[in-house]
């Protein structure tokens, strides 16, 4: 069943979503917030990938979903041990603490 | 007689040699052999040869003799040959004579210096290298002697090296006649590339043929070589280095500043004559420098208080009667008054040494006096000597050969009244510093005692001079005095004979008017510095003569005006840039990258935020860019 | 053969001298001072016998040849050869090495074995850049003979070793690689037009370029020599190279890789680009000019004494790029004096200089004075070699610097008048350092000997060669005349296109004709 | 007309309103997720748009991936995330703690970056105007092919990806023991 949205539409929403992401990772200072931000900038480009997909017919977009979300998983998984590091040694989740690595 | 030709300069190079290695380890007693044997030697052998060469004129008359080729590139291929003609005959009688006197007395004279090897090695390198000058056959052999006998001047001007003055003024002396010295190279090349060879003889008959009359490349040619004469001659404007070379010892300043090396410029011109007869512009030049020189020196001259700077000045006054001579085209004239002028200043400066270390080391001429009956032979010699350097009539050599640069001054073909006032005008000033010397040195009462006397060795020498200068004049008499001009004859078969303007005579009234200006120059001399020194103190009080008398003093400002045209700009440019505007242009270079190191670190700042915000600049950026394209 | 012999000795001596040098200290020394003077035995024996052999004209410029393929895919081979120019430059190489290391035999205390390693690969890298014939090859020795230079002022230089060295290098390694662009350029030119690819100098030779690209690969060509040969604008590096340098480097750096600069615009740059030298000429000769007059008041303002030597070192050579360009045998023989006198006489100055660091531990001139007093010996080979250093007649200097005037004059006038001014600069500076030196009152409170019997032989050596070039260089100029014929014909056939034909009989006799109308009307023009 | 067609018709239609009402939840929620304070309701809020988003996909016709993602991402990750956000129980003063934090200031620069880059990309999306097919669905039979088709290396990298995250994860988060010790308080390196 073929439904009548134009693939634009679809595309206007990802990149919508693609901005809102962004804007969350800039905005907030903790890292827990910065970390969901991405994770929405990751469906965005999902959503994306499986629009093209259906728009052409082809399982390529799927499977392109399928690997940014294994990839989404492992990031996520690393990403929060690394908060609980953080936090035990900062006390804190302000990113702004991390400055050590100055050029 | 050709082949024994190279020893003449050999003698003097080989004492040089010899002291020189081994001045150290020899005592005194065999330096002097060697440093005054060596010259003697070649005096010896000198009058050898020119009396076979007056004897019998050889064929082409001159002597040549080839030692080795020099040098050969291309078409440029100068040898070491040592050519003796009459001209050269006189110069190598006259600095090997007087020479080897000079060493002589100075045997006795530096007897209480340390340095006693290097002074010898120094003159006998000397006398070498201005023996060479005069006996190259080709210009640039003539060039080597003449930058040999500029070092050895150098050398024996900054003797007492402990003094930096001494020093100063060696560097002066030695970088203004390297100004001469540089224009002559060019003057060099310039002859070179318009005859294509730089032996003499060569240019010299070429020269006509390949120039003609007031061509600009003879006059340039001239003008080159003039330059370089004026420079090692210490003529206008460059003659500032000679009263300071007076540093020197006495000899020095006999054998160096009176004698022979000064004089290089007038040889240079003599035996160049033929290029500056091409271009009559150059030899009015000449004459004018000539004349200008000699009233410039003249006048300082009488403001001295030191003996040797009033002898230094006479000195280019008379070398300026010399290149008055030869501007005129008399030669002949110009080359006797040189070998007079060599004998009687040579003696000059010797008594003045003596003097001087009689009142041990006292130069200024006020404060001696009454040495008349001290130092009797000093006395008398060091009168028969001003007596010549004065002109005084018919006594005195120099009466015979400064007259006839007068005579000829108003009746040659460039002569000009002028000029024969000049001339006249620098004859009374003449007389008056001569006796105003006399005066001063040896009449009054002794203002400082004696302290020691001067030995046989010193005296000789002096009595010898004194001799030719009184006697050396009667070889060449006026040709109203009889045609007894064996000088001239000599030098004829060399140098052209002076062209006299149609329909002169009266060569007697010139000579009375001389005369007269003479002694009228010694009166008043006499008057002012011995019968009424006050009349001095009168014209002390007036300021505009006091301004006047500092001007003369300081030989009409040329020091000062060349301080600061040339010294001053060039040490100041030297010192400011120190280290090397360039080697800032390479440092700058680092610095800027240094900089941009800087400036690029900043964007490392380490802040998360700071990485995300530039991540979305570049995202727009790009965007904007697929916008525009 | 006798070239591959050369360098092998060098090299071979060493890695020698590094390897011993751990046991003992004096051996190294030992074995440097023995390779160079069987090195030098071997030249100087080879050089009588040639000169007998080969009479003044001889056409055959090349004395010996050894080629032996190396990478034959790209076409390059190690191909050595040897004509007049650079057997005298090789002679003058081997002579100051025995002087180097002469003069450096107590001076090095520490590492002495890997101190001569550097000292004879440079000998070996100069000597092979004076025999090369294969571009690539010549790039080669460039390299090897820059490299131990660098750590020779890196480790024995004084205070500012490192900061000379750096700029030492930078200077020499950015120049050196735009002449790798120019060779690789001609090498591709060359193979695009006639096929085969090699970096074969002769073969090089007649290589068609269009006259831009040309210029292009010339200038590629000469800032790296110009940058060794200090011309004004690039020679800021060498004061700082000289005065940090050790005696040895210092001695090797003026007397050799100077030299090495001058040698390739005279072996590659001249015979390779004829047209587009000719069209830079003027300039050149302009910058020239300019190097002998900006060094002689740099030098006179110095108050480091081999800083000051480094300074008249950069205005004698600003006189080989003036008689380079002007193209004439006079010039380019006058250039090869220039070569050798300079060599011997700055090389002498630098030696004075390492002695009198020795003894008084300082380079500051205005803490000596007064040393003639103590030291009469030295004082008057000083005063000897400042004279040779103002261009005395009767010493090389004079000789070389008269020929490349006289040769100037004829291509350029009012250039060569402006240079002969600088005779008055160099007499201001060289009477200047005696003065502040060895002249006036005594500054130096301890007492100091004169020269050692070493030092003797070392000084006297030199002011002997010095001497005998003054007063009688035919030799030199005999054995350096086959290839400047063949050079200066290259641009006598280029003058005659230009409008007055000099006279037909040959280029032996000087053209009265040329000269006198272009000069006359250059004077009427001022 | 075909009853049939009509039914497609009215189905079609249907079927648009029904994307754009998803679409409007999904916005709303992110700007929830963004905006709140307190990190427990952000995340709730980006469940709900996950669960809108997998809506959208069964809307594009890719009924697999939907579930995938409300199974993988809405379970799995997000569950991951309310873990730790209990395990560091950032309750009431990290909500405080970011009001002070979002104060105009610092969020207006970032808001006026995005709303320039969202410009431009609505304006590039709309302006290229390739014309609107309908969209057809992919089912997870053609998906499974080409995943263990020529996707294959890919689907190893992936898993190699995941067993590099359980690894660091396990390393990164292993707890320092610190011994309680009457006397000696050294702490064992981890």
């Amino acid at each position: 069943m073929n439904a009548p949205i134009s693939i634009e539409m679809v595309m206007l929403l990802a990149g919508i979503l693609f901005i809102l992401g962004i804007a969350g990772v800039i905005i907030r200072k903790n890292i827990i917030f910065m970390l969901l931000s991405v994770e929405i900038m990751l469906n965005a480009a999902g959503l994306a990938f499986v629009a093209a997909g259906s728009r052409w017919a082809q399982p390529d977009g799927q499977v392109m979903f399928i690997f940014i979300l294994t990839m989404a998983a492992a990031e996520v998984s690393v990403g929060l041990a690394l908060i609980l590091r953080i936090y035990h040694q900062h006390k804190s989740l302000d990113i702004d603490k991390l400055k050590e690595m100055k050029g | 007689m050709d082949y024994l030709l190279w020893l003449i300069p050999a003698f003097p190079l080989v004492g040089f040699i010899v002291l020189a290695l081994l001045g150290k380890h020899l005592s005194r007693f065999w330096i002097a052999i060697i440093g005054a044997g060596s010259v003697s030697l070649s005096a010896i052998l000198t009058f050898v040869i020119g009396f076979s060469f007056l004897s019998s004129t050889p064929t082409g008359g001159h002597y040549s003799q080839t030692l080795w080729t020099w040098l050969e590139v291309a078409a440029f291929n100068p040898k070491i040959t040592l050519y003796l003609d009459a001209l050269s005959l006189v110069f190598v009688f006259v600095i090997t004579f007087i020479g080897a006197l000079i060493h002589i007395y100075s045997v006795a004279f530096m007897a209480a210096d340390k340095d006693y090897a290097r002074f010898f090695a120094c003159m006998n390198l000397f006398v070498f290298s201005m023996l060479l000058l005069v006996l190259a056959d080709n210009l640039l052999l003539l060039y080597l002697g003449w930058e040999g006998v500029g070092l050895c001047s150098y050398l024996l001007i900054g003797f007492w090296y402990e003094n930096p003055t001494n020093g100063y003024a060696a560097r002066k002396a030695f970088i203004i006649t390297r100004l001469g010295d540089t224009a002559m190279a060019i003057g060099l090349f310039v002859i070179f590339y318009q005859f294509g060879t730089l032996v003499i003889p060569d240019i010299l008959a070429l020269a006509p043929s390949t120039w003609h009359e007031g061509a600009t490349i003879a006059t340039v040619a001239a003008l080159l070589l003039l330059a370089g004469g004026i420079g090692k001659s210490a003529q206008l404007p460059l003659q500032t280095w000679l009263p300071d070379a007076m540093a020197g010892p006495s000899p020095v300043s006999a054998l160096i500043h009176a004698a022979t090396m000064v004089t290089a410029g007038v040889y240079l011109i003599a035996r160049m004559h033929v290029i500056f007869q091409l271009s009559p512009i150059v030899q009015m030049i000449v004459a004018g420098i000539g004349a200008a020189t000699l009233l410039i020196a003249g006048f300082s001259a009488l403001t001295q208080y030191d003996i040797k700077r009033v002898l230094a000045y006479s000195t280019i006054s008379q070398i300026g009667y010399m290149f008055l001579a030869l501007g005129l085209g008399a030669w002949t004239a110009a080359i006797f008054h040189f070998m007079i002028h060599a004998f009687f200043k040579a003696l000059l400066f010797l008594a003045a040494g003596a003097v001087i270390e009689a009142l041990n080391h006292e130069h200024n001429m006020f404060k001696m006096g009454g040495l008349k009956n001290k130092l009797p032979v000093i006395f008398w010699t060091f009168l028969i000597g001003s007596a010549s350097l004065a002109a005084l009539p018919i006594i005195s050599a120099g009466f015979y050969s400064k007259d006839q640069i007068l005579w000829y001054a108003w009746a040659s073909e460039h002569g000009s009244p002028i000029l024969w006032l000049i001339a006249l005008l620098g004859a009374f000033i003449t007389a008056a510093y001569t006796t105003r010397m006399m005066v001063l040195t040896f009449w009054g009462d002794a203002k400082t005692s004696v302290g020691h006397y001067p030995g046989k060795l010193m005296t000789i020498p002096l009595i010898v001079l004194a001799f030719f200068s009184l006697f050396a004049g009667f070889i060449e008499l006026p040709h109203n005095f009889g045609q007894f001009t064996l000088f001239s004859n000599l030098l004829h078969q060399v140098l052209p004979e002076t062209v006299l303007k149609a329909g002169i005579h009266g060569e007697l009234l010139f000579q009375l008017l001389a005369l007269l200006v003479t002694f009228g120059g010694i009166y008043l001399a006499y008057i002012f510095w011995y019968k009424q020194p006050q009349r001095i103190e009168k014209l002390k009080r007036s300021a505009p003569l006091m301004s006047l008398y500092r001007f003369w003093f300081s030989g009409w400002g040329f020091d000062q005006v060349y301080q600061v045209l040339f010294v001053k700009p060039i040490v100041f440019i030297a010192n400011i840039n120190k280290n090397d505007v360039v080697d800032k242009l390479y440092q700058g270079i680092t610095t800027a990258t240094v900089h941009l190191y800087r400036l690029l670190s900043f964007t490392q700042s380490g802040s998360l935020r700071w990485y995300i915000i530039g991540l979305v600049i570049g995202a727009i950026l790009i965007l904007s860019i697929q916008l525009m394209l | 053969m006798i070239l591959t012999y050369l360098i092998g000795i060098l090299m071979g001596g060493g890695l020698l001298a590094l390897l011993l040098g751990q046991w003992n200290k004096s051996l190294p020394k030992w074995i440097a001072l023995g390779t160079v003077s069987i090195g030098f035995m071997l030249l100087v024996s080879f050089w009588i016998d040639q000169s007998h052999g080969v009479n003044i004209f001889l056409s055959e410029t090349w004395m010996a040849e050894y080629r032996h393929d190396w990478i034959p895919a790209f076409g390059i081979s190690f191909h050595l050869a040897l004509d007049g120019l650079s057997l005298l430059l090789l002679v003058l190489t081997f002579f100051l090495g025995i002087l180097a290391v002469l003069c450096s035999w107590n001076e090095v205390k520490e590492r002495v074995g890997f101190y001569h390693f550097n000292l004879l690969w440079i000998l070996a890298g100069i000597s092979g850049v004076f025999i090369a014939m294969d571009l690539f090859l010549f790039y080669f020795f460039w390299e090897v003979m820059l490299i131990p230079m660098y750590f020779l002022i890196g480790i024995w230089g004084s205070e500012k070793r490192e900061y000379a060295a750096y700029k030492f290098f930078i200077f020499t390694q950015a120049s050196g690689l735009l002449m790798l662009l120019a060779i690789l350029g001609i090498y591709f030119i060359h193979g695009s037009n006639t096929g085969n690819y090699t970096f074969n100098y002769f073969e090089l030779l007649g290589t068609t370029i269009s006259p831009d690209t040309a210029f292009w690969l010339m200038l590629g060509f000469m800032i790296a020599f110009v940058v060794k040969l200090p011309l004004v604008p690039f020679h800021s590096w060498l004061p700082d190279a000289h005065s940090e340098a050790p005696t040895a480097g210092s001695l090797i750096l003026a007397g050799l890789l100077l030299k090495t600069g001058a040698y390739g615009i005279l072996r590659f740059v001249l015979p390779l680009f004829p047209e587009a030298a000719q069209s830079v000429a003027s300039w050149a000769m302009l910058l020239g000019v300019i190097g002998i007059i900006y060094g002689a008041i740099l030098a006179y303002s110095q108050t480091d004494l081999k800083r000051l030597i480094a300074y008249t070192s950069v205005s004698h050579m600003g006189f080989v790029i003036l008689g380079i360009f002007a193209f004439n045998e006079l010039a380019l023989q006058g250039v090869i004096m220039q070569l050798v006198t300079h060599a011997i006489s700055t090389g002498a100055l630098f030696i004075m200089a390492g002695m009198l660091k020795e003894r008084l531990h300082t380079r500051d001139v205005r803490l000596m004075g007064g040393l003639w007093t103590q030291m009469p010996q030295m004082g008057g080979t000083a005063m000897l070699l400042a004279m040779a250093s103002l261009g005395l007649p009767g010493l090389g200097n004079f000789i070389a610097e008269f020929l490349i005037l006289l040769g100037a004059f004829k291509a350029n006038v009012w250039l060569t008048v402006l240079a002969t001014c600088g005779l008055i600069f160099s007499a201001i500076y060289s009477l200047w350092l005696i003065q502040q030196v060895f002249l006036g009152p005594k500054k130096t409170p301890d007492s100091v000997q004169d020269f050692s019997w070493r030092e003797i032989i070392l000084m006297a050596s030199l002011i002997l060669s010095i001497i005998w070039l003054g007063l009688y260089p035919q030799p030199v100029i005999n054995t350096a005349r086959p290839m400047i014929n063949k050079l200066e014909k290259l641009f006598v056939n280029q003058s005659t296109n230009n409008k007055h034909v000099n006279n037909l009989h040959s280029t032996i006799c000087i053209e009265h004709a040329s000269s006198t109308a272009s000069f006359s009307n250059t004077i009427k023009l001022v | 007309m075909k009853i049939h067609q009509l039914t497609y018709i009215a189905y079609c239609l249907k079927m648009d309103i029904f994307f754009y009402i998803t679409a409007f939840v999904t916005l709303f929620s992110t700007i929830m997720v963004i905006t709140r304070h307190n990190p427990v309701h952000a995340l709730l809020y980006l469940v709900i748009s996950l669960l809108s988003l997998s809506v959208i996909f069964f809307l594009l016709g890719a009924p697999f991936v939907a579930l995938l993602e409300i199974i993988i991402y809405a379970g799995a990750i997000m569950v991951l995330f309310i873990f730790v956000i209990m395990l560091l129980n950032l309750g009431k003063e990290t909500a405080a703690q970011e009001k002070a934090w979002l104060k105009p200031k610092i969020w207006i620069g970032p808001v006026i970056l995005s709303t320039i880059l969202l410009a431009e990309l609505v304006y590039l999306i709309t302006m290229a105007q390739p014309p609107s097919y309908t969209l057809q669905t992919v089912d997870s039979k053609a998906v499974a092919i080409s995943l263990f088709g020529p996707y294959l290396i890919g689907v190893e990298l992936a898993a190699m990806l995941l067993m590099a995250g359980v690894v660091g994860t396990a390393h990164i988060g292993q707890q320092k023991k610190t011994v309680l010790h009457r006397f000696l308080k050294e702490e064992e390196p981890s």
